[in-house]
């Protein structure tokens, strides 16, 4: 067994749990969802540099083999982004809930709340 | 020559040991038979395990990488100053929630001690004497607890 | 290059940090800043638009790192019209909200209206596909503040899927850059370009399907079916001024999608294209048709019209897309334009908002309707505003495609359910009555419009006038835009410094 | 001696950390699964410090120490979250 | 120059009278009298010239990309037609001054005629068929808003609508046509067009244009079946009607049917589409006109049928039948806006244009009476009237048609038409002026104001001096006319009452006989004409258009049905297909790189990835449960990257972990923590599967690139000159800060917006229904009394410092090894935080001494700043700057301004998590109102409990 | 002085820390890690009122060191319990230990003490802060237990904060 394919099959297992939990139909799995494909995604982008073990991109003079720095600075610039959208996506389902009363991403009204509302 | 044997002995020996105990923290992890016996576990992987992992760490470097670190130092000064307020916050949360999960009340079957004198109780469970109840939900986000 | 290239990036940069420190002290100071910053950048985006015109390919090495390796800026006679545009409707958009007192209902309306710029504008600019990504996330990100402004149930379910489905476009377009990277080893747009032709076999299949899932993402921007979905919702749920600002946006897809298809992937995509915007063109017109409010009829309605902007673009030859170039700015004015009529007539209606419904002692608008009927004018495509000769000059372009019967049929057909739309809104708002009774006090309360508060409006109607008049040399613009966009060996001699070692 | 004393340790590790995915998902209640975690994390700074001494580099301890930090916020607000519900109050 | 000022003068006319509304109505009516006098004096000046064969031109260029040039052109063709517009203009103006109460807005009302006006000439004018297109459309515009002018009623909205709806449609046809015959002729300008005749026909193209073209010129001149909107458009003011139902609006197909005759026709398909629809529509428009009642709607279907004629005339085809048609072109125009006026007069005089109300107003409006008896038997084709003299042309034309082969068809249909008009003629007359006088009218009727009848007096003139002197009066305009339409001179136009004993004389005897039997046997034919299974158009095409709602509606809503599920499902669809597209039609060969063995470590580290992934997705109910596996994964991802060679990503990649588990929790607390399955089960089926395509695709697409090898990357020159260009041995952080730096600002910008989104988002959460439901809020888990540990708060205390000091070394480090602006900034964050957490927001939030709002402007400007300031030194934006100082003691080190930017970075960071996180963090505080005290660090302290403090 | 050193003993500790992880003697190293070791305590001073006092020499060196020596030993005994001893044989317990520390950060200290040695684990504090819950994982006398750990690191801790 290589390290690609545990990484290669990693990737799809997120993008797979990701894909299944963005189709759901609450906001908090989604948003779930949406933090497990950018998990993917970060692995994607950094596997499009290659799989090197042990060559940090620290540069010293003379070293000709190393890790491919860019997919790493991008990765970094992905995860920073995908942070901040997520924080978003979060209260702003959040401050939906609140206002609307319902956590359903499609905006219907949801048995819980009725439900909880009921009880007091 | 030999200062190099001793020392690759002395690493070998705490890289041993400190796998070792992590796996037998974690064994106790696994092998315990509740919550509070289980808390008792990682402290070795905590304490010793990480810790002959990171003396081993600061023996290996100057021998074989020319450098002094002291980093492990920190790394152990953060677990050790951590690793208590951890098992700390997962024993009381342990507690509230048998606490106040009607017919979980396994804590009661260890024997738990009253918070002695003064009609003190145990300050994850709040006062006796208070108005509150622990088992009802006070009311209002964020409101103002009795207690507090 | 001087390094007024840049200035469209970071004029907003500075207006938007020094409107956010302002925010305590007087608020007219943020509105200020904010309006002087876009007034600045639409002078200093005619001043690029200028060196543009001469057809030289403007490179700014940020960093002073050369092509590929560092982020350029490239401003040729396509960046520069998307500035000029951008900052055009921007300039109305602010004004109009400072008049109505939107940027009032909420927090930090200014810096993420610059925000909002800085994101577009930097898009145009950049001439790397990464930074392309960074700068659609700014301005995505901007725009999820800008449309969630003010609040309300209605407004943050809307934004609640329009940032879920946005982010996970984020997503493809990460995979489909990491594709890119990993099969070209490159990330600037023109050694791409270069390298693309130069690929074995082998490769050729991940660098499509990298090439193809980047075009969707900048589909789903620019709101081609099926992934159109979002729009409606959002666009008719947020603040009209906003929406009227977001007309721009999905002209990014289309700019990206123009950008980007003839330059790397050889318009690869354009056998799908066609029949999606063909199908989004029906499905844009027939929720126009059906709209039971204003907002959503306007929304539909910028679909429906990108659409047709992206029929002629998907043709991926040179003359469609020079007809896809000069209807561009036409549907986004259109589009604006008929978001400040609509934002107008809420304002001055009273309860009814902008559901097409009758208002009591609602015909005296005058005013108010000739805006309206223009704005009908301008988005149907029929003379004497400017989308009449973009409609003509689509027509006459993709004539060379094989698709042309159902392009024409398309876009001539959803002309005139267009214009019945109109005829019907236009008709129920304006003119009638309702059943002749004397309008009784208390349930509308409409009030007369304001002249000042119709200027911005009145300013997209008069750019969409110039658009007419000066159609000739604006044609004639797009046409050698048109040209530079396929030139790709001009593109890459420009970008990519000779010494370099491009390509494998 | 060492390579193999290593080998033995990230073993050990390997085999503690399969431990802790068992206690993770056992539970019962959510203080086991806090804990797992907690101790997963202090055997993966363990892994990381091997690691470093595997590929004698001290590139990777301050993940170590982040770690060590960040571990116990989250360990932290997890356990605050079952206390209290509202993590910052 | 001429032609442009001719062109504009309607238009400055509107608009004039659209600026000026408060002006009285005799001033608007005397602006709009100036402007079509001035414009039709213009005509006169430039007439002679174009009469004498050289016909007047202009061009300027507009749109030379399109083929669309200002170009005017004035022959004879358009000389007869611009004089109609403008003449028979001139006297609606007038009679519209008089028609219109006061209390109609008469500069409204005159602006839009005008408009109009300027449209009609503007078509007659054009010399590019594009430009004509231009004009037609706002022919068809402005028509909308002048039948539309009484919007108060039903009718006056349904007409205008459908007027546009078919017209508007029309020209949408005519769009596609012309720009056919522009391709296929190779330019758009009509003289250039009129050459290449026979260049049209041949092409393949010409049936497809002929066809589109045809639809607009019908739509316009209301040819069967496109006839009915012509009667609704009634409801306009009767000048609206007398002026574009007589001598314009619907003449514009009529007049592009002559205009393009010498292009168009002289094919099978010209005849039979042409005259067929011609033949069929003068029929029927005149047997329906026969059984009308209202004035108004026997006159609009008159004008349906003579539309009809001359449609016909024009499909034969020949040069004799397109003079006569232009010759029944004028006729019609003098007496049908005669008759229209005088229709108005009835209605305005006598209250009511019901014929059945009417009848035997010969006594009491002598004047009218003589008027419309004229023009109606001109309309009916009696000598000596001009009608009379182009029916019998026509009867003549009809003659010489074969038919699919047969020779009686057309002339019998023709004689049918006529007898009918005559039928409908007579009955006008005689229903309405003679017969015996009513007792009750609606209103007293008598004879109008000089004003009002005046300008239907000159038409009736005119129509009985054609009569008389046809050739006189009217042949050096209809010649040069006719000349235009068939490309060559007009030959023997001879009209004269006389011409002996014809066919044609036999014919119109027959149909004036046929049609006094028919006014005779009216009663009986009424009854059989009432038992025809006839349907209204109107409802008809309302319900068309209703249905066509409905079915827009119905598409709509089932597309737009507001289904995020679906949006995403589709989204994810699409990019599996995609990956399977490009590697079905790209080509695909396995790339030949040597694998990494894995170590039975990282084996197990994936296990544990893809079970807690497993776990995340299967009991997504248990939310908080979830939280954790997805920290396992955060965890596994973080040491993925270490073994991975990515130190930089481990420490971003721990940290945001924290922050973002930190986020859900404060999030989850509010929310619901087990919610109901709301999924059906084929639903998750549907997500799984989707789920499990998109995972293989993506995972088959990395291992795709994983297994091949690099393609000279551009990253070497990063590894190269990361040190001796950036000043930093850590790549990673100098591509960061350096090589992409436009990236990174980019990056703090996004994360500064998110942070003020969503402060912006939760600031007015403690108001409104959402502060309600907070304040309702029953916190759903049983929570413990005690809210700040002491151990934790004593630690907590103890860990800021020591981190902080990390954080700063991380900052200070990053250029080299990893670490950096980011990471040190969360590191920062999370200590602060840990504050938040340990001893409370307040206690905490009054201690932190920052203001984030401020955080995150610096730290973008100080980014910017540092970018800009490379131009200060004569480099462009975001060039970096480093060099090694050497101080006395402290020793050398090195000072970047990439490191400025770093610091920019660090501070942005800081502001927005802060910010983000203390605005979510006490929401549900603020909506209760009432500050929560601070009240110490921590809930028990033992010395403060024993006295020991104060 | 108080002002620019709030807390001296940190300053040290801090500017240790920052020693230890430059991983090199430089003067310029030094210098700044001073600077940050005197910048930091300030800023964060507010954060830590009413720090008990302390005494920084030797007791406290003797206390860690006899810690550390406890947790190696201990750590041998529960690895016993844990390897060799079945689940039913153990014999867990509660320890109320009554207090005698007064301060918080004191009481801290003692129970991070009793949890960093293995088998026991503090849980929680009295209402009153009078008493420590501590969970023995094996214990055959409680008293006995409290009584060792009283006299043990209580002691010392008394000695330290004084
Ligand atoms: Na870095
Ligand atoms: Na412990």
């Amino acid at each position: 067994m290589s390290i690609e394919f545990l990484v290669a099959t990693a990737i799809g297992a997120l993008t797979a749990g990701g894909i299944y939990l963005c189709l759901r139909a609450r906001t908090f799995p989604v948003v779930l969802g949406l933090a497990m494909l950018s998990y993917a995604i970060n692995l994607f982008l950094f596997a499009m540099g290659r799989l090197v073990v042990g060559k940090p991109p620290i540069y010293a003079k003379g070293v000709a083999v190393y890790t491919d720095p860019l997919p790493q600075a991008l990765v970094l610039t992905a995860i920073v982004i995908s942070f901040g959208m997520t924080a978003l996506a979060l209260v702003l389902a959040l401050r939906t809930f609140l206002e609307t009363g319902t956590d359903q991403v499609d905006g219907t009204p949801d048995p819980d709340l009725l439900d909880r509302e009921n009880r007091t | 020559m030999t200062v190099t044997v001793i020392a690759d002995a002395v690493i070998a020996g705490l890289l041993l040991l400190g796998g070792g105990f992590a796996l037998i923290g974690s064994w106790g992890l696994a092998k315990l038979p509740s919550l509070m016996s289980r808390l008792h576990g990682p402290t070795k992987a905590t304490t010793l395990g990480v810790g002959s992992c990171l003396v081993a760490s600061v023996v290996y470097f100057p021998v074989h990488g020319g450098v002094w670190t002291a980093h492990e130092l920190l790394i152990t000064l953060f677990l050790f100053i951590t690793a208590p307020i951890s098992a700390n916050l997962i024993a009381k949360a342990y507690l509230h929630g048998c606490h106040t999960a009607p017919g979980e009340q396994s804590m009661m079957a260890e024997g738990m001690p009253d918070a002695a004198e003064n009609g003190a109780d145990w300050a994850t469970f709040g006062y006796d004497d208070a108005e509150e109840d622990p088992l009802s939900v006070p009311t209002g986000a964020g409101g103002k607890d009795p207690s507090a | 290059m001087s390094a007024l290239i840049a200035a469209p990036v970071l004029l907003p940069a500075f207006a938007a940090t020094l409107s956010l420190l302002f925010r305590r002290r007087r608020r007219w100071i943020g509105a200020g800043v904010s309006i002087g910053a876009t007034a600045l950048l639409l002078a200093i985006d005619l001043v690029l638009l200028g060196q543009a015109a001469t057809g030289e390919i403007g490179i700014y090495a940020l960093g002073d790192w050369p092509a590929p390796f560092g982020i350029v800026l490239v401003l040729d006679r396509l960046a520069a019209m998307m500035l000029v545009l951008t900052a055009a409707l921007a300039l109305a958009v602010s004004i109009h909200a400072t008049l109505t007192s939107l940027d009032r209902r909420g927090w930090h309306f200014h810096p993420l209206f610059q925000f909002q710029l800085l994101g577009l504008n930097g898009a145009f600019l950049t001439g790397d596909l990464f930074n392309l990504f960074v700068f659609f996330e700014v301005l995505l990100i901007a725009s999820y503040g800008l449309l969630l402004h003010g609040q309300g149930a209605r407004r943050l379910t809307a934004g609640v899927q329009y940032v879920i489905v946005n982010l996970v476009g984020s997503t493809l377009f990460l995979i489909a850059l990491g594709l890119l990277y990993g099969v070209t080893g490159t990330l600037n747009m023109a050694d791409m370009a270069v390298r693309a032709s130069a690929l074995p076999i082998g490769d050729q299949g991940l660098f499509r399907a990298g090439g193809l899932l980047l075009t969707a993402v900048f589909a789903l921007k620019a709101a081609l079916l099926p992934l159109h979905l979002w729009l409606p919702r959002a666009y008719s749920g947020t603040a009209p001024a906003v929406a009227a600002l977001f007309a721009i946006m999905t002209k990014v897809g289309a700019y990206a999608i123009i950008r980007t298809g003839p330059l790397i992937f050889a318009g690869a995509a354009g056998r799908y294209m066609i029949p999606a915007a063909l199908g989004t063109m029906i499905l844009g017109f027939a929720g126009f048709l059906a709209a039971r409010h204003l907002r959503v009829m306007t929304a539909f309605g910028l679909i429906g019209s990108t659409a047709i902007l992206l029929v002629a673009v998907a043709v991926f030859q040179e003359r469609a897309m020079a007809a896809a170039l000069y209807y561009l700015p036409h549907t986004t004015l259109a589009a604006a334009f008929l978001f400040l009529v609509t934002d107008l007539l809420i304002r001055w209606r009273g309860t009814e908002g902008d559901a097409i419904v009758v208002t009591p002692g609602y015909r005296g608008q005058q005013v108010l309707a000739a805006l309206f009927f223009a704005g009908g004018i301008a988005l149907a495509g029929l003379p004497p505003l400017s989308g009449f000769i973009g409609k003509l000059l689509i027509l006459q372009a993709t004539l060379s495609s094989s698709w042309w019967p159902a392009i024409w049929a398309a876009i001539l057909i959803t002309s005139l359910v267009a214009v019945i739309g109109f005829a019907r809104a236009g008709s129920t708002l304006f003119w009638k009555s309702s059943g002749d009774a004397p309008p009784s006090p208390g349930t509308s309360g409409a009030r007369a419009l304001p002249l000042k508060e119709a200027a911005p409006a009145g300013f997209l109607l008069a750019l969409m006038v110039l658009l007419t008049v000066a159609a000739g040399p604006v044609t004639a613009y797009m046409e050698a835009a048109s040209h530079q966009i396929f030139d790709v060996a001009d593109y890459a001699r420009a970008v990519l410094p000779p010494a370099s070692g491009v390509g494998s | 001696m060492i390579a193999a004393a290593l080998i033995i340790a990230m073993g050990c590790i390997a085999l503690a950390m399969l431990l802790n995915l068992f206690r993770l998902f056992r539970g019962p209640t959510p203080a086991d699964r806090i804990l797992a975690l907690d101790t997963l994390v202090i055997n993966s700074i363990a892994f990381i410090i091997l690691i470093g001494i595997q590929q004698t580099t001290t590139t990777y301890f301050e993940a170590a120490l982040l770690l060590a930090m960040v571990g116990f916020v989250g360990t932290a607000a997890y356990c605050k979250f079952l206390l209290r519900g509202d993590v910052v109050e | 120059m001429h032609l442009i000022l001719l062109a504009l003068l309607p238009f400055l006319g509107a608009g004039w009278l659209a600026l000026s509304p408060r002006a009285s109505r005799d001033v608007h009516a005397g602006i709009a009298v100036a402007h079509v006098v001035a414009a039709l004096g213009l005509l006169i000046f430039i007439a002679p010239g174009v009469l004498g064969g050289a016909p007047d031109a202009l061009r300027l260029p507009w749109v030379p990309a399109l083929g669309l040039d200002l170009s005017l052109r004035l022959d004879g063709l358009g000389l007869l037609f611009a004089a109609l517009i403008l003449g028979i203009g001139l006297l609606i103006v007038i009679y519209a001054r008089f028609y219109l109460s006061p209390r109609d807005p008469m500069g409204k009302f005159l602006s839009l005629l005008l408009l109009f006006q300027g449209a009609m000439l503007g078509i007659s004018l054009s010399g590019n068929i594009l430009l004509l297109l231009v004009f037609w459309e706002l022919t068809s515009l402005s028509s909308f808003l002048l039948i539309g002018f009484r919007s108060d009623t039903a009718d006056g909205r349904q007409g205008a609508r459908m007027a546009l709806a078919v017209t508007g449609g029309g020209g949408l046809a005519l769009i596609g046509g012309l720009l056919m015959l522009g391709h296929i002729a190779g330019s758009y300008e009509l003289a250039d067009v009129l050459l290449r005749g026979d260049i049209v026909r041949a092409s393949p193209l010409y049936p497809a244009a002929l066809l589109l073209i045809l639809l607009g010129c019908f739509t316009k001149s209301a040819q069967f079946p496109f006839h009915f909107w012509l009667p609704h458009a009634m409801a306009a003011p009767t000048p609206v009607s007398a002026y574009l139902h007589s001598a314009t609006m619907v003449k514009a197909g009529v007049f592009l049917l002559a205009r393009l005759w010498p292009v168009l026709s002289g094919s099978d398909w010209w005849f039979y589409l042409v005259g067929t629809t011609g033949l069929v529509t003068m029929v029927v428009g005149a047997a329906i006109a026969l059984f009308k009642n209202d004035l108004k709607a026997i006159l609009a279907y008159s004008t349906v049928s003579q539309l009809g004629l001359m449609t016909m005339l024009f499909g034969f085809g020949t040069p004799a039948a397109a003079l006569a048609g232009i010759f029944h072109l004028l006729n019609h125009s003098l007496f049908k806006a005669a008759l229209f006026m005088n229709a108005g007069i009835v209605d305005h005089e006598a209250g009511t244009r019901d014929i059945r109300l009417l009848g035997g107003l010969a006594r009491l409006m002598p004047i009218t009476t003589a008027l419309g008896t004229i023009a109606a038997a001109s309309m009916a084709g009696l000598p000596p009237f001009g009608g009379f003299l182009s029916k019998e042309m026509m009867l003549e034309e009809t003659v010489h048609t074969a038919w699919l082969g047969t020779h009686w068809f057309v002339p019998a249909l023709a004689v049918i038409g006529a007898a009918l008009s005559v039928g409908y003629s007579l009955r006008f007359i005689v229903h309405l002026y003679f017969g015996p006088r009513r007792d009750s009218y609606p209103a007293a009727p008598h004879d109008p104001p000089l004003g009002l009848w005046a300008p239907s007096a000159v038409l009736v003139a005119l129509t009985l001096l054609v009569g008389l002197f046809p050739a006189v009066l009217t042949g050096w305009l209809v010649v040069p006319a006719a000349a235009d339409i068939t490309g060559g001179t007009a030959s023997g136009f001879h009209p004269a009452l006389w011409h002996g004993v014809t066919p044609a004389l036999v014919m119109s005897v027959t149909a004036v006989a046929a049609g006094v039997v028919l006014l005779w046997r009216y009663a009986p034919l009424l009854r059989a004409w009432a038992a025809l299974p006839l349907f209204e158009a109107k409802p008809v095409f309302q319900a068309g258009i209703e249905r066509l709602v409905r079915a827009a509606r119905w598409l709509s809503d089932t597309v737009h049905d507001g289904s995020l599920q679906r949006q995403l499902a589709l989204l994810f669809l699409l990019a599996v297909a995609i990956g399977v597209e490009g590697i079905w039609y790209g080509g695909y060969s396995a790339g030949t790189r040597e694998l990494l063995p894995a170590p039975p470590i990282a084996i197990i580290a994936w296990s544990l990835l893809m079970a807690a992934t497993a776990a995340v997705a299967l009991v997504p109910r248990q939310r908080f449960v979830t939280l954790i596996y997805i920290s396992v994964i955060g965890l596994v991802v973080s040491l993925a990257f270490i073994h991975l060679s990515a130190p930089d990503l481990a420490l971003t990649q721990i940290s945001v972990e924290t922050v973002t588990i930190l986020l859900l929790l404060l999030a989850l607390n509010l929310l619901p923590k087990q919610p109901v399955q709301l999924s059906s089960n084929p639903e998750r089926v549907r997500n799984l599967v989707l789920g499990v395509a998109g995972g293989v695709t993506s995972g088959l697409a990395a291992w795709a690139v994983m297994t091949r090898e690099p393609r000279n990357p551009i990253s070497s020159f990063h590894w190269a000159n990361s040190y001796s260009g950036g000043g930093g041995t850590n790549v990673v952080n100098v591509t960061l800060v350096d090589f992409r730096a436009f990236d990174t600002f980019g990056e703090i910008i996004v994360l500064g917006i998110a942070a003020l989104t969503i402060f912006a988002l939760l600031q007015p959460a403690a108001r409104g229904v959402s502060g309600q439901r907070l304040r309702a809020w029953i916190a759903d888990l049983p929570r413990s009394p005690e809210r700040h540990p002491m151990m934790f708060a004593v630690a907590a205390r103890l860990l800021l410092p020591l981190a902080l000091m990390v954080g700063l070394y991380v900052f200070l480090r990053g250029h080299n090894a990893p670490g950096g602006g980011f990471i040190a900034g969360l590191i920062v964050s999370i200590a602060l935080l840990m504050q938040y957490m340990a001893s409370g927001f307040e206690w905490a939030d009054q201690r932190r001494q920052i203001d984030e709002h401020a955080l995150i402007g610096f730290g973008v400007i100080i980014a910017a700043l540092t970018g800009v300031g490379s131009l200060v030194f004569g480099a462009p934006l975001f060039t970096s700057a480093f060099g090694y100082v050497s101080w006395p003691i402290v020793g050398k080190f090195e000072l970047a301004t990439a490191m400025l930017f770093d610091i920019g970075v660090a501070l942005a960071v800081i502001g927005a998590v802060m910010l983000a996180l203390a605005e979510l963090s006490h929401i549900a505080q603020r909506a209760q109102k009432e500050p929560v005290e601070d009240d110490g660090p921590m809930d028990i302290d033992p010395a403060k409990l024993r006295g020991a403090r104060p | 002085m108080k002002r620019l050193l709030p807390h001296p003993g940190l300053t040290a500790m801090l500017l240790l820390i920052w020693m230890l992880m430059l991983n090199s003697f430089s003067m310029g190293g030094l210098l700044l890690g001073a600077f940050f070791a005197v910048l930091i305590p300030v800023y964060t001073a507010a954060f830590w009122p009413d720090r008990p006092a302390m005494r920084w020499e030797l007791p406290l060196l003797r206390f860690v060191l006899l810690v550390i020596r406890d947790i190696i030993v201990a750590n041998f005994h529960v690895a016993r319990l844990i390897l060799f001893r079945r689940n039913r044989d153990l014999r867990p317990g509660w320890l109320a230990i009554p207090l005698e520390l007064h301060s918080a950060e004191a009481i801290t200290l003692l129970a991070g003490t009793i949890s960093l040695t293995p088998g026991t684990v503090s849980v929680d504090i009295s209402t009153d802060g009078r008493h420590l819950l501590v969970h023995a994982l094996d214990v055959a006398d409680v008293n006995a237990e409290i009584a060792h750990i009283k006299a043990r690191y209580e002691r010392r801790l008394l000695e330290i904060f004084r």
